[in-house]
């Protein structure tokens, strides 16, 4: 079993095969997430010449605070998205952690016991949809879309359609509201659920695990891995995350209502989409979610700066996404289709 | 007798009240009240009310969200012999047996004409606003075309900056009131045509620390709508009467069960809140 | 009087993937009713110099002629008009589609029904049905998906396809590597009676004892270059082994005599 | 290449080893069609029990008039899918065609002229949307995010927000209205549009590409076929059936909103997902599709019979569907997992 | 004193799928350091017999023991946990992973960083650059993807990870179908190895020379059942042919001597 060296090679050896790999390589193997970069940049670029407060530090924290809920979803989504699955009830977990968590407040529940009940609860849906979808085989599309339906009414019928308020003096409020060293919490708690999230996905087993059953789930559990659990989990993972977003937006609000969260399940999945993360599964990428949901926020927040008609944002924003993936795929044509 | 109520969604506490008002009439008058949530779908609502024809109930209560897309399925309810009562939202030239409710553009104006008052005497006469809007409302676009009427009419210096869209949801309203403040630093009022768009108009006034300069307007009174009066920067809230408007569209059905007439436009008047007469409602917050 | 033109004649084909130049001016041409055995170590880029010519893979340059007017595939379809057929290394079967669809994949016959033109399917399944027997493969039933089918059942049906093309050309990537005895026997009969009926025949394998079997010819690849071309009739099984390694090498599993260890390792 | 006869066979033969298929075979094989068939059974038999009025004659041809914008994007929706792709912009169309019918017809377009500039703008829409999905190979995901976003937009622009009323003596609301030999109009559309469908799916080329396009896609180009224009069709397809679908709501509704058909994609793509088309491409089926939706319409129409709580039906619905999926697959667990 | 127990010993196993009897009452004995050879036409059941004993596919009906001890595989994971180790005909490669991460999959060396494991990547791809060189499989970069691999070097990827797991018993369905020369070489240089140190191997492979040069018995199946068991040493390439087909054959592709034709055709 040595390897046959090969010394006396019979073929007037030509140019060598392989050339040291060089950034244009580099650029062709990543360009999903270099398209979406690239156009993150030209986005920020126009925003920041066309309006006066795009590039102020109070706004690029505003833009950060608003769209903490829908980065640490989105990075739990991407999870969910690469093993080829997806959760639409995270705009209704959401909600009913929200209203949950101003209930709980209500009735005079201390707040630390609430943020470790509603995650809880979060994780607690995940893993009852994950059931379904990884043990009893049924589409994750149809579990979560029944999650959506039956999560969101629960929390109809615990409001009964009323806004719940919570007490501006409660230091859950806090979480939502609340400067640390000149930066807004939640900006820091997103951040830190995303360094979290890039190490689990690209530098742990479980991330390894996530992408291979996306590619072959078959081939993988054949390696001895226990497939099923490995799904369960990421559920798990994305009904906590949907929670942690419900529990800040929440204290944002001062106000925990079953009206939140609506349409936020498309939201976080095109973020994870235009990141570069595949539908089909077995592709994913952590960094090109951030810049997705980044892009998706900036968007919003530059229209309304640029004193866009709200009869034209939708229009705008459309086809602004459009032209610019359009130009991306144009220019890094080579690294999609390898024909 | 069953009578059956048609609602946009559960989500806003305004319909949430009606639900409530009319539950309460329909007890006391000793009819059965069944609701549907159409969830914001338009074709939805002609799909139960087309239900509701077919099992034959003996009246229903509709708040429309197409005025015009209704009235085909109201028209076959009163072939069928089904009264139908508006509320909120009036049909225009529709074959429903009554309307209850507010006249929507009638308030815009009102509010706008107190908004234009306050402008004068309070803020010396000039002001630069924002809206908060639900372009895909039909009676939140009445209120914002009434108010800016008024304002118009006023003669008041006032400068309409940006309307962004809330989408009558709460975290977008919140979402676009925060950008619209960021883009607009001098803006020093802030309208909102509904009860989500004032959620999230508040929200954004108190998260950005802007409480001390931006006066908010707006429809829809929430414990914290009444929190910012108390604390003197929200001004002023049209309040509507959800749970009256309910009650009364179950007592016009009854009565016209009993082969009573009714008035074919019930207005239910709207009251402007604000510091002086707050405590009146603030029994409905606690 | 003049030659005929080469069947096919490949000029100067290079394609490079990032950083690998997987074919490096490679050249190739084919006589009518030619057999040429291409092979090759693993990765020397015998089926992407095939895929170039089916016109799955478009090189970065070179020139292809077919009976000497030159041609420019951007797409299988372009291939197909001239009549190259392929059978593809990895199958390219649909696996929901059934065994009979995929046989007839792109010319499936058609019958009119009320002036509209639907699916024989009938017609679909005897042909299916007595093509497969030609082959000698046992599938019990032509509306099996493929998904399900053993290994050698799902390649038996890429070759059924690619063969029943009437092609002029006839690519087969690997073609029995899958197959038990009687249905190898069975492909390379199919290939002399296609290259008597005058198609040239490109044949990737690594069962050199069918080279000698079948070829008329053998080409040499050694890391996305030509490297050797040898007449059948002029060599043997040992010299394309050691062609194919680089060295001298010999090895028992390929049919050449001797102890099976590796030539010069100590 | 005569196939080598067998004649002296030298192994002794044990039992026939393919015996005949047996129904149970044929169930276990169309395991997904044959789940939600009992399902919606099922539905059906328990909203007869449990209402007085579901199982009249007004109330079938009411849901089924009702669910004939449904039906029809379901059917054109199952052909996108079935090549991997998502339509998500289909709500959007239906909401653009509406308003625009309803502002040409009160321009004074005559009503023909108003139908076939509307199917033509459907198709026209999908055209556009196909081309970047299939020429220039951006997934279908965002293309269509985009779509939905600037489609909706255009239709607030032209309403500004109004619904426009149309002439209840115009022809036009005919095609939602009118009964024709005892049947609602739209239901006929709907059920010849299904029939086409079916014939479309199962018995032509067009049919069969589909599906191999989400099979192998590239299988399918190899085998020669332009793959690209197959998929650029289906996009086309989905426009027009959604733009069927408007011109039919507008009819009904006496009007054009531009709030018509919010959701109306999800409500769509659970159809077709609940009646077995799996949204990885590949496996797609027409009767499953009919049988989803019809089950989705007759859930809605069968609750409010039986006098649901609002703030119980979308648990009731979301839990009915997850029960009963669940149970299908426990029933005919052989049919997903043969392992 | 008595025998050691076999290392395997399947008994009546039976599998159905719908109207289809895959595998009927068969059985499989390999004793460690054994060399089994497993033939038999295409679809006879080879591989899903392979899977049974792999935890891949759970049996309808039958037994099975290892060293001696009656084992129920409801997974994989299961007859790994058992030392069984397979290469599917299939590859069961992860596309969209690197080659080193396919070499590895499911038992990552880790290392610890504050407390937390994560992969060693380093090492990861130490080791399969030194794995891959033992096979004498030449692929330029450990960190590509396996989708645009040669179908030799993926299959060698397959072959790299099953035997690098230790196992008592390694499954091989066709292993070396994809393989050219010297990657085939080495392969039956790494059957000869780990059988030497107490492995039972399964070899499945339609390439018959092959078989007598590594297997110590071969056993041939046919529509689903034991036909026939020979040991390598009193049998021949000739009667191991007539018996995968069932009659009389002959087949010069088989390394058999004679014309290549069907023997019995007309
Ligand atoms: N689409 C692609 N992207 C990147 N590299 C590729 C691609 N296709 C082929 N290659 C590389 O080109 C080289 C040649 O591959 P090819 O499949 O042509 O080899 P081959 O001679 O057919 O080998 P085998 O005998 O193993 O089938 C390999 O190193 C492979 O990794
Ligand atoms: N999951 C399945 N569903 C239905 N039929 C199957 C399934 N798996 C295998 N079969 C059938 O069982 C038979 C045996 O298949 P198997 O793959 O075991 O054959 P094999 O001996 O390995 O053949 P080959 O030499 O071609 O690889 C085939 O007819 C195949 O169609
Ligand atoms: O009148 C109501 C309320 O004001 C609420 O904002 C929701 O929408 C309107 O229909
Ligand atoms: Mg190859
Ligand atoms: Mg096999």
């Amino acid at each position: 079993m040595t390897a046959p060296a090969r010394p006396v090679n019979m073929h007037a050896n030509g140019t060598e095969r392989v050339r040291k790999a060089t950034w244009r390589d580099w650029i062709m193997a990543n360009g999903s997430v270099v398209s979406i970069a690239v156009f993150f940049a030209a986005c920020c670029l126009l925003f920041t010449l066309v309006t006066q407060n795009f590039l102020t530090s109070p706004n690029i924290l505003n833009v950060i605070r608003q769209s903490a809920p829908l980065l640490i979803s989105a990075a739990a989504m991407t999870f969910v998205i690469t093993t080829g699955g997806i959760d639409l009830s995270i705009g209704s977990i959401l909600a009913l952690v929200a209203s949950l968590s101003a209930a709980l407040l209500q009735l005079g529940v201390p707040w630390p016991l609430v943020i470790v009940l509603m995650l809880a609860c979060g994780g607690l849906i995940g893993a009852f949809q994950g059931f379904f979808i990884a043990y009893e085989g049924i589409p994750a599309f149809i579990v979560t879309l029944a999650g959506l339906s039956v999560v969101r009414g629960v929390a109809l019928l615990i409001t009964g359609g009323y806004s719940i308020p919570i007490d501006s003096g409660s230091p859950f409020v806090v979480i939502g509201r609340a400067w640390v060293f000149g930066l807004p919490l939640p900006a820091i708690i997103a951040v830190a659920m995303l360094v979290i999230a890039w190490i689990v996905f690209n530098e742990a087993r479980f991330g390894r695990y996530v992408t291979g059953i996306g590619a072959n789930a078959e081939a993988v559990r054949r390696a001895g891995i226990d497939t099923r659990r490995t799904t369960l989990m990421v559920y798990v993972i994305s009904g906590m995350a949907a929670a942690l977003s419900g529990i800040i937006l929440a204290g944002r609000l001062g106000s925990g209502s079953s009206n939140s969260g609506q349409g936020f399940e498309l939201e976080v999945i095109a973020a994870v989409v235009l990141g570069g993360t595949s539908l089909f599964g077995g592709r994913g990428t952590i960094i090109g979610t951030v810049l997705g949901a980044l892009t998706v926020a900036v968007l919003g927040n530059g229209l309304i700066l640029a004193h866009m008609s709200p009869f034209l944002t939708p229009i705008v924003t459309g086809s602004i996404i459009l032209i610019a993936i359009w130009l991306n795929f144009r220019l890094f044509r080579g690294a999609i289709r390898t024909r | 007798d069953t009578l059956a109520l048609v609602t946009i969604n559960q989500q806003a506490l305004f319909f949430n009240q009606i639900n409530d008002g009319a539950k309460e009439a329909a007890k006391a008058a000793g009819v059965d009240l069944v609701i549907f949530n159409a969830n914001n779908v338009p074709s939805a609502q002609n799909d139960a009310i087309e239900t509701y024809i077919t099992q034959k109930v003996d009246g229903i209560i509709l708040v429309a969200i197409d005025v015009n897309g209704v009235k085909p399925a109201i028209t076959e309810a009163k072939k069928a012999g089904i009264p139908v009562v508006a509320i909120d939202a009036q049909i225009p030239d529709g074959d429903n047996a009554a309307f209850i409710g507010v006249d929507n553009t009638a308030a815009g104006e009102e509010i706008g004409k107190f908004y234009a008052d306050y402008v004068k005497t309070e803020m010396g006469g000039t002001a630069k606003i924002g809206v908060i809007g639900a372009l895909n409302s039909f009676i939140q676009n009445q209120r914002l075309d009434g108010f800016k009427k008024a304002v118009a009419d006023s003669g008041a210096n006032v400068t309409f900056v940006d309307t962004v869209d809330g989408q009558n949801v709460q975290d977008v309203a919140l979402g676009a009131a925060e950008n619209l403040m960021t883009a607009n630093p001098d803006m020093t009022t802030l309208y909102a045509t509904g009860e989500p768009a004032l959620i999230g108009a508040v929200s954004a006034v108190d998260s950005q620390g802007r409480t001390g300069d931006v006066k908010v307007f707006g429809w829809d009174l929430t414990a914290q709508a009444v929190k910012g009066i108390d604390e003197g920067w929200v001004t002023a809230v049209v309040q509507q009467d959800p749970a009256g408007e309910g009650k009364a569209a179950v007592e016009a059905l009854v009565k016209l069960k009993k082969g009573e007439s009714i008035e074919p436009v019930i207005n239910i008047p709207v009251t402007i809140v604000t510091k002086d007469n707050v405590d009146q409602f603030r029994g409905m917050f606690q | 009087m003049t030659l005929p033109p080469p069947r096919v004649k490949m000029t100067g084909i290079s394609k490079r993937y990032g950083p690998i130049n997987t074919l490096d001016n490679v050249s190739l041409t084919l006589a009518p009713g030619e057999v040429l055995g291409l092979v090759g170590d693993n990765g020397a880029g015998k089926s992407t110099l095939s895929k170039v010519l089916s016109g799955a893979v478009i090189p970065d340059s070179g020139t292809i002629e077919i009976d000497g007017q030159a041609v420019a595939f951007s797409s299988p379809a372009d291939a197909r008009e001239r009549h190259v057929e392929m059978v593809y290394q990895d199958l390219s079967l649909c696996d929901t589609i059934d065994v009979a669809g995929n046989l007839f994949l792109g010319r499936e016959p058609r019958r009119r029904i009320a002036g509209v033109s639907l699916l024989d399917k009938k017609r679909m399944h005897d042909e299916a049905r007595d093509m497969l027997d030609r082959l000698g493969i046992v599938i019990p039933d032509t509306r099996a998906k493929v998904e399900n089918l053993s290994g050698g059942q799902r390649q038996s049906i890429a070759i059924g396809r690619a063969a029943s093309f009437e092609p002029l050309v006839l690519i087969m990537d690997e073609p029995t590597a899958a197959l038990a005895v009687a249905e190898v026997e069975a492909v390379l009969d199919l290939i002399r009676t296609v290259s008597a009926r005058g198609v040239g025949v490109i044949l990737i394998t690594h069962r050199l004892q069918d080279l000698f079997l079948v070829c008329d010819r053998i080409q040499v690849m050694y890391e996305g270059r030509n490297v050797a071309e040898r007449k059948t009739s002029e060599t043997n099984i040992e010299e394309v082994v050691d062609l194919i390694v680089g060295h001298k090498f010999q090895a028992r599993s390929a049919g050449s005599a001797g102890p099976a260890t590796v030539g010069d390792a100590p």
